[in-house]
């Protein structure tokens, strides 16, 4: 037990030691090779439909990377010539388990950037980190708005939308689709994220739809408590027949099996901004005319078709890991490729390998190609993604024998995303001035 | 009328849930006087192996009724092999020790079968819908409802009935009640304490894996999903007096209808209704509603 | 005071806390950081220590432990309020308070009861805390640097001093309340409260002040928690585990020294470090093997260890 | 002070349910007297010490210490009052030496308030300690643990205990129950004299019939929680119920103190 545990300080003691005098001698001359940490679930409940689906669309996009085996524009090798190695981190274990692993990563694996943080209660708390620490964060899938609103981040970036725009998105699609609808109510988790993406989804109602009346009683079980008979008859017994939810990973499932036996979703609309990887998951289980989104354009939104570079990662991403990828993959793989061209222009321009100032130069207002679309870093003085978003109705092809999304309609950023400057909640109190998509 | 019904009948379902989840923890303590967090791994191990057998049948074409089937072996070989293993291999060596330290050992029991799931299963969720889609719904009260969570009512009745049957009936029971109310007297008196804990720790281990196996079909079985049973277990089995299964009867409706009267009038409180109760119970009655209250010692 | 630092263990522990504040100068950031957590995390471990000497265990210390470290960030977030001192001082007096309420009701307790309706306590803390958004929701706050006299550190390292100046001040005045004829009490109630009682003491109020003093350490473990990590939030700071966290550390450490819980949190600390960075996969399964290994084969915690190391068998009372 | 009863118990009641564990007793102990209380097991000596000393409390009746009511106070208030008691079965700290147990005694006696901050081991409590301990000639014991202690050693230091906070009124529970023949008079001869220096008034519970003749300047006898009898030892003893249902089945049953209860009851 001491000689482990003697063994243990000794190694961390010297390894320590080692890393420091590294730091004082690291030449910003050509690197062959950076570290980057990749952060997501790999255990818990969240880490099947989120965590390792989107590890996999980084690893996926890394390797390809690495070889240069990317279609156009993204064939050139490596990032700045560098190999990336990642280091990937278990994103589970509560936010002060995340600030403690983030600081591991950082001063005691030295690693040159950090990609990942899934759920918003990690992003939120990692950031000021980052900027404490100096070191260049990109947050792929944490959809709190309030990351950017508390102020400016020096080393964070997010290249991806968040919450606000998915349930003004959801809203705008109720107008489109379901505009007859009497009322509306929710099942969220209770817990920020989901006690947020209602009350988003509350306000935007408000604005887009008046005429549908606000239910006294959503619902707001705990997160991962399995058990929604109770709450099921609660939704059954109130008039409102639209259900917006931003259910995940194992709640969206158990809620929509214990709710499918009993008809539910016969009776109601469920909306479902965050349940998709369910679809792919229950199969021909999942029901038929649930409104579902990828918060973006991702996943089984886009599955079928679009740019080239979406079809190579579609095939890439099944031959490798035999699944479609899902959000996260393509939001953890967009991530990777934010870095790459950062790095690359950092480079074009320094002329020699970039330091960490000059790649976070370029990735300020960066915008880019992703698989599923343009992206843009227009947002949080650049430092906050924008792109459009979209929802469609669940349904079941059965030549292909695969769950499919009909009546896809994507919204422009303009119109589901607050114009810079204001926070999401400001902007939606005020009944979203500069929305392109009011009538 | 109808809402009363139905919380009534929530409250009730919600109450077999943890009244199957809590009768193997209160068993357990009341005769080896063990507060045993690997509870929630039983729990676990059983619904993955339900939902893996039940999946398995699905797949090799058998009828969906044969699931029943899957979930009721699952938690029998649950019980059986983890049970025999923890007792035997680290519960034994330490019957002499503080009652806090064994239960810091079965926390670190279950930290380990926690990542062993991990290892064996995967983090992909599982799933085992078929019984629970055979059994179909039924209009109760102005909505529908699915039979298999009306079943979860009947197998608590089967539970509980089975429970007082085995202690008050049985010679086997006897013994039992003669080891819970006092282990010195009956070793005195030449019962094999040592036969008797084995058994209940193996019953006891069962039930907790039947709660998981006989749960599983309705959710989707994913890792880290038993760490939630074993809090509520506890608060249960507190509630109720520890080591008294009419206590953990009564703990269960007790809750499971305050749960549910919540959740429809006022939602908000749901979180944290049942520590509420608990804290509460425990103020007034701090050895539960039903375990004979003991003398103090000042 | 001048006696107990005449003491022998006493120059010692003195002499380590000196060695690790100076220690700060040449280890590198992640290790003082790990050292840093250790120590405030072992200040709620020392409080759990004086509570177990006389068989009590509170499966509840998260409560205390939340809000220390609650203070701390609704100080700042709602009145500015970013000093060192001032931190810790508002974090022990929240906890102190709320804990000598409580323990007029937890005095009552014993064995298993008082653990759990601790726990019961805790529970409804975290609901709270987890429900209400104006005490940051799930997410909880952020907590900025710490200033000290309106100074503004430009690293961690006078914070990191800091802790292990309170730490070590605390370890004294446990010491010595430890050999206070109060003190003493612990072993006597946990044999024979009867007799305490007959010597004209009552076992309550002896208990109650025990509790209240655990509470205040943890409360002030919390505060610096907050501190040292940057973040609160109720799962890492209140849930059931982080209790769970505080007992295992506790019992890992052992009884024998008001030193050994700093040694148990650290080890503790670089212990989960490893763990999870050689197997993200099984780290639970490395920290439970380890508790089962010390429950086994170190029933006196690593103190025990330590001693047999030094020679001097037998564990010491105080 | 002088003619006024120390202690004066009146109409004393205690029932456990169905059982009357004490009817209608009524004792007054003038100051410095040695008082020997007797009777079958189950007869309620035990319980009417436990009441005096706050351990139960009664159903009715009243008790006045020194002329103050302390009925149905707390036990730790019983102590401040000037009462204390030693227990049937020795009530030490078994984890403790002889010394540390001592201590403790004797520091709660003489400390109060933030004095009970100083640490334990003081010079005057330590010399204070070894005096007690030779007085009791358990010396040699210093620094034995308890739980390795004789039944008569620790009968002593549990007597000790009681006495070192130099209470006025003293209540021995069986000082010789568990004791070997041969101990028994030497613990009795120490602890006597002990307390005849101090002049403290003794009240003690006594199966032993030969103790009770040689200690005690009075005798009251116990029979189903009521007093059968009140008088010297001398005249108690021969009384004729006395003889029947005390010493009678005593004598009978000298070894098992069981059977002899299922006779007094019966």
């Amino acid at each position: 037990m001491t000689i482990s545990i003697r063994g243990l300080l000794k190694g961390a003691v010297i390894s320590g030691l080692a890393a420091t005098m590294a730091l004082t001698s690291m030449p910003v001359a050509a690197k062959d090779k950076i570290k980057v940490g990749i952060v997501s679930f790999l255990s818990g409940p969240a880490a099947g439909p989120f965590g390792v689906p989107g590890r996999n669309g980084a690893e996926l996009v890394v390797e390809a990377l690495n070889k240069g085996t990317m279609p156009a524009p993204y064939n050139s090798k490596g990032f700045a010539g560098a190999q990336l190695e990642p280091v990937f981190v278990d994103e589970s274990g509560g936010n002060t388990k995340q600030v403690a692993e983030y600081r591991n990563l950082v001063q005691k694996q030295e690693v040159d950037a950090v990609i990942g943080y899934i759920s918003s209660g990690s992003c939120l708390s990692v950031a000021p980190v980052a900027d404490e620490l100096k070191r260049l964060t990109i947050i792929s899938v944490c959809g709190s708005p309030r990351l950017f609103e508390e102020g400016d981040r020096s080393h964070v970036f997010r290249t991806t939308g968040h919450a606000v725009g998915d349930s003004v998105a959801a809203s705008l699609y109720v107008r489109d689709k379901f505009a007859d609808a009497k009322g509306y109510t929710g099942i969220n988790q209770n817990y920020a994220w989901g006690q947020d993406s209602y009350k988003f989804f509350d306000l935007a109602m408000k604005t887009l739809n008046p005429n549908i009346s606000a239910s006294e009683k959503p619902q707001f079980p705990k997160i991962f408590a399995g058990q929604f008979g109770t709450e099921i008859s609660t939704l059954s017994l109130d008039s409102a027949e639209l259900v917006h939810s931003s259910f995940w990973d194992g709640d969206i499932e158990a809620f929509v099996l214990q709710a499918s036996v009993r008809g539910f979703f016969k009776e109601k609309q469920f909306i479902s901004t965050l349940g998709a990887s369910a679809v792919d998951r229950l199969g021909k289980k999942f029901p038929k005319g649930v409104v579902m989104g990828t918060r973006g354009e991702y996943g089984i939104l886009i599955r079928r078709g679009g740019s080239a570079l979406n079809q190579w990662f579609v095939k890439a991403y099944r031959d490798k890991y035999g699944a479609y990828p899902l959000g996260p993959s393509y939001q953890y793989g967009q991530a990777v490729l934010a870095l790459k061209l950062a790095m690359d222009k950092a480079a074009e321009k320094a002329g020699t390998f970039p330091d960490q100032d000059q790649i976070i130069d370029e990735f300020k207002g960066l915008s880019w190609d992703s698989f599923g679309g343009k992206i843009s870093l227009s947002q949080g003085n650049g430092h906050q993604a924008v792109h459009p978003v979209g929802f469609g109705i669940t349904d079941w092809d059965d030549e292909a024998g695969e769950p499919v999304i009909k009546d896809v309609k994507f919204y422009p950023s303009e119109c589901v995303m607050p114009p810079a400057g204001q926070t999401g909640l400001q902007w939606l109190e005020a009944g979203m001035p500069g929305s392109t998509c009011l009538k | 009328m109808d809402t009363a019904f139905t919380i009534l009948l929530d409250g009730l379902t919600y109450a077999s849930y943890l009244f199957i989840v809590s009768a193997g923890l209160t068993i357990i303590f009341g005769v080896m006087k063990i507060l045993n967090v690997a509870h929630g791994s039983f729990y676990a191990w059983g619904a993955y192996c339900s939902a893996y057998f039940v999946g398995q049948f699905a797949e090799m074409g058998l009828p969906d009724w044969t699931g029943f089937f899957a979930i009721a072996g699952s938690a029998i070989l649950v019980g059986a092999v983890l049970g025999l293993l923890i007792e035997r291999v680290i519960l034994r060596r330490m019957y002499d020790q503080e009652e806090i330290l064994i239960v810091l050992a079965t926390f670190g029991i279950f930290l380990i079968l926690e990542d062993v799931i991990l290892l064996v299963f995967g983090v992909n969720p599982y799933f085992a819908y078929q019984p629970m889609a055979y059994l179909g719904s039924i209009e109760l009260g102005g909505i529908t409802r699915d039979v298999y969570s009306l079943t979860l009512f009947a197998l608590a009745v089967v539970i509980a009935v089975m429970c007082w049957w085995g202690l008050n009936k049985t010679r086997w029971g006897l013994l039992l009640v003669a080891v819970i109310h006092d282990k010195e007297a009956s070793m005195a008196m030449g019962i094999n304490v040592q036969a008797v804990s084995v058994a209940t720790f193996v019953i006891g281990a069962t039930l907790g894996a039947l709660g998981g196996a006989y749960i599983a079909p309705t959710v989707s079985v994913a890792p880290g999903f038993a760490v939630d049973v074993i809090v509520l277990g506890f608060a249960v089995v507190v509630i109720g007096g520890m080591g008294s299964i009419p206590g953990a009867l009564i703990g269960s409706v007790l809750v499971g209808l305050l749960r549910a009267l919540t959740v429809h009038k006022m939602p908000e409180l749901e979180l944290f209704v049942i520590f509420i109760v608990m804290s509460v119970v425990l103020m007034f009655r701090p050895e539960g509603l039903f375990a004979p209250a003991k003398a103090r010692k000042i | 005071m001048t006696d107990i630092l005449a003491e022998k263990t006493v120059r010692w522990i003195a002499l380590a806390f000196l060695a690790t504040a100076l220690a700060s100068f040449v280890l590198p950031d992640w290790i003082v950081n790990n050292l840093m957590f250790g120590l405030a995390r072992g200040l709620a471990v020392l409080g759990l220590l004086v509570l177990w000497r006389t068989g009590l265990m509170s499966f509840g210390h998260g409560l205390y432990f939340g809000l220390g470290a609650y203070t701390v960030a609704l100080l700042e977030s709602y009145v500015g309020i970013t000093d060192l001192f001032l931190r810790i001082a508002a974090a022990v007096t929240v906890a102190a308070v709320v804990g000598f309420v409580l323990g007029f009701i937890l005095r009552r307790y014993r064995d298993i009861f008082f653990a759990m309706l601790s726990l019961a306590f805790s529970m409804v803390l975290y609901g709270i805390l987890a429900k209400t958004e104006a005490l940051g929701s799930t997410d909880g706050f952020s907590v900025s640097q710490t200033t000290i006299f309106g100074w503004q550190p430009g690293n961690k390292q006078p914070l990191f001093i800091a802790i292990t100046a309170f730490a070590f001040v605390a370890v004294i005045l446990v010491q010595i309340y430890l050999r206070s004829t109060l003190g003493r009490l612990t072993t006597g109630i946990r044999d024979n409260e009867i007799r305490v009682e007959y010597l004209g003491y009552s076992v309550a109020q002896a208990i109650h002040i025990k509790y209240v003093i655990s509470t205040a350490l943890a409360g002030a473990a919390g505060g610096m928690m907050a501190m040292a990590l940057g973040q609160v939030d109720p799962d890492s700071m209140v849930y059931w585990t982080v209790s769970g966290e505080l007992v295992f550390i506790t019992i890992m450490a052992g009884p024998g020294s008001v030193a050994a819980p700093f040694i148990g949190a650290v080890i503790f600390e670089f212990l989960r470090t490893y763990a999870f960075e050689l197997a993200p996969y099984a780290w639970q399964l490395i920290v439970g093997t380890t508790l089962l290994g010390i429950i086994f084969f170190l029933p006196g915690g690593i103190w025990s260890l330590l001693e047999k190391l030094r020679g001097s068998g037998g564990r010491h009372n105080v | 002070m002088s003619n006024q009863p120390i202690l004066s118990v009146k109409g004393l009641e205690k029932t456990f349910g169905a059982v009357v564990a004490a009817k209608d007793i009524n004792i007054d102990v003038t100051k410095g007297e040695i008082v020997g209380i007797i009777g079958a097991n189950g007869a309620g000596k035990t319980t009417f010490v436990n009441m005096v000393t706050g351990y139960l409390k009664a159903s009715g009746g009243s008790i006045e210490f020194e002329g103050r009511d302390i009925t149905g106070i707390a036990p730790r208030r019983a102590v401040h009052a000037g009462l204390s008691r030693s227990f049937q079965v020795s009530q030490v700290f078994m984890s403790l030496s002889v010394m540390e147990n001592l201590l403790t005694a004797l520091a709660l006696a003489r400390r109060k308030g933030t004095s009970l901050l100083r640490p334990i081991h003081e010079a005057v409590l330590v010399e204070e300690c070894e005096a007690i301990l030779k007085h009791y000639e358990i010396a040699d014991y210093r620094d034995q643990t308890a739980s390795t202690l004789s039944q008569g050693v620790r009968k002593l230091l549990d007597i000790a205990m009681a006495v070192v906070g130099n209470p006025r009124l003293l209540l021995l529970d069986e000082p010789t129950s568990g004791v070997s023949i041969e101990e028994k008079f030497g613990i009795m001869d120490i602890v006597m004299s002990a307390l005849k220096s101090e002049g403290t008034t003794v009240l003690f519970v006594e199966h032993d019939m030969e103790i009770v003749e040689r200690y005690v300047d009075r005798v009251i006898a116990f029979y189903q929680g009521e007093i059968i009898c009140d008088a010297p030892p001398a005249q108690a003893l021969i009384d004729p119920r006395v003889r029947e249902l005390v010493i009678g089945e005593e004598i009978s049953t000298s070894d098992t103190g069981e059977g002899g209860t299922e006779m007094a009851n019966a």
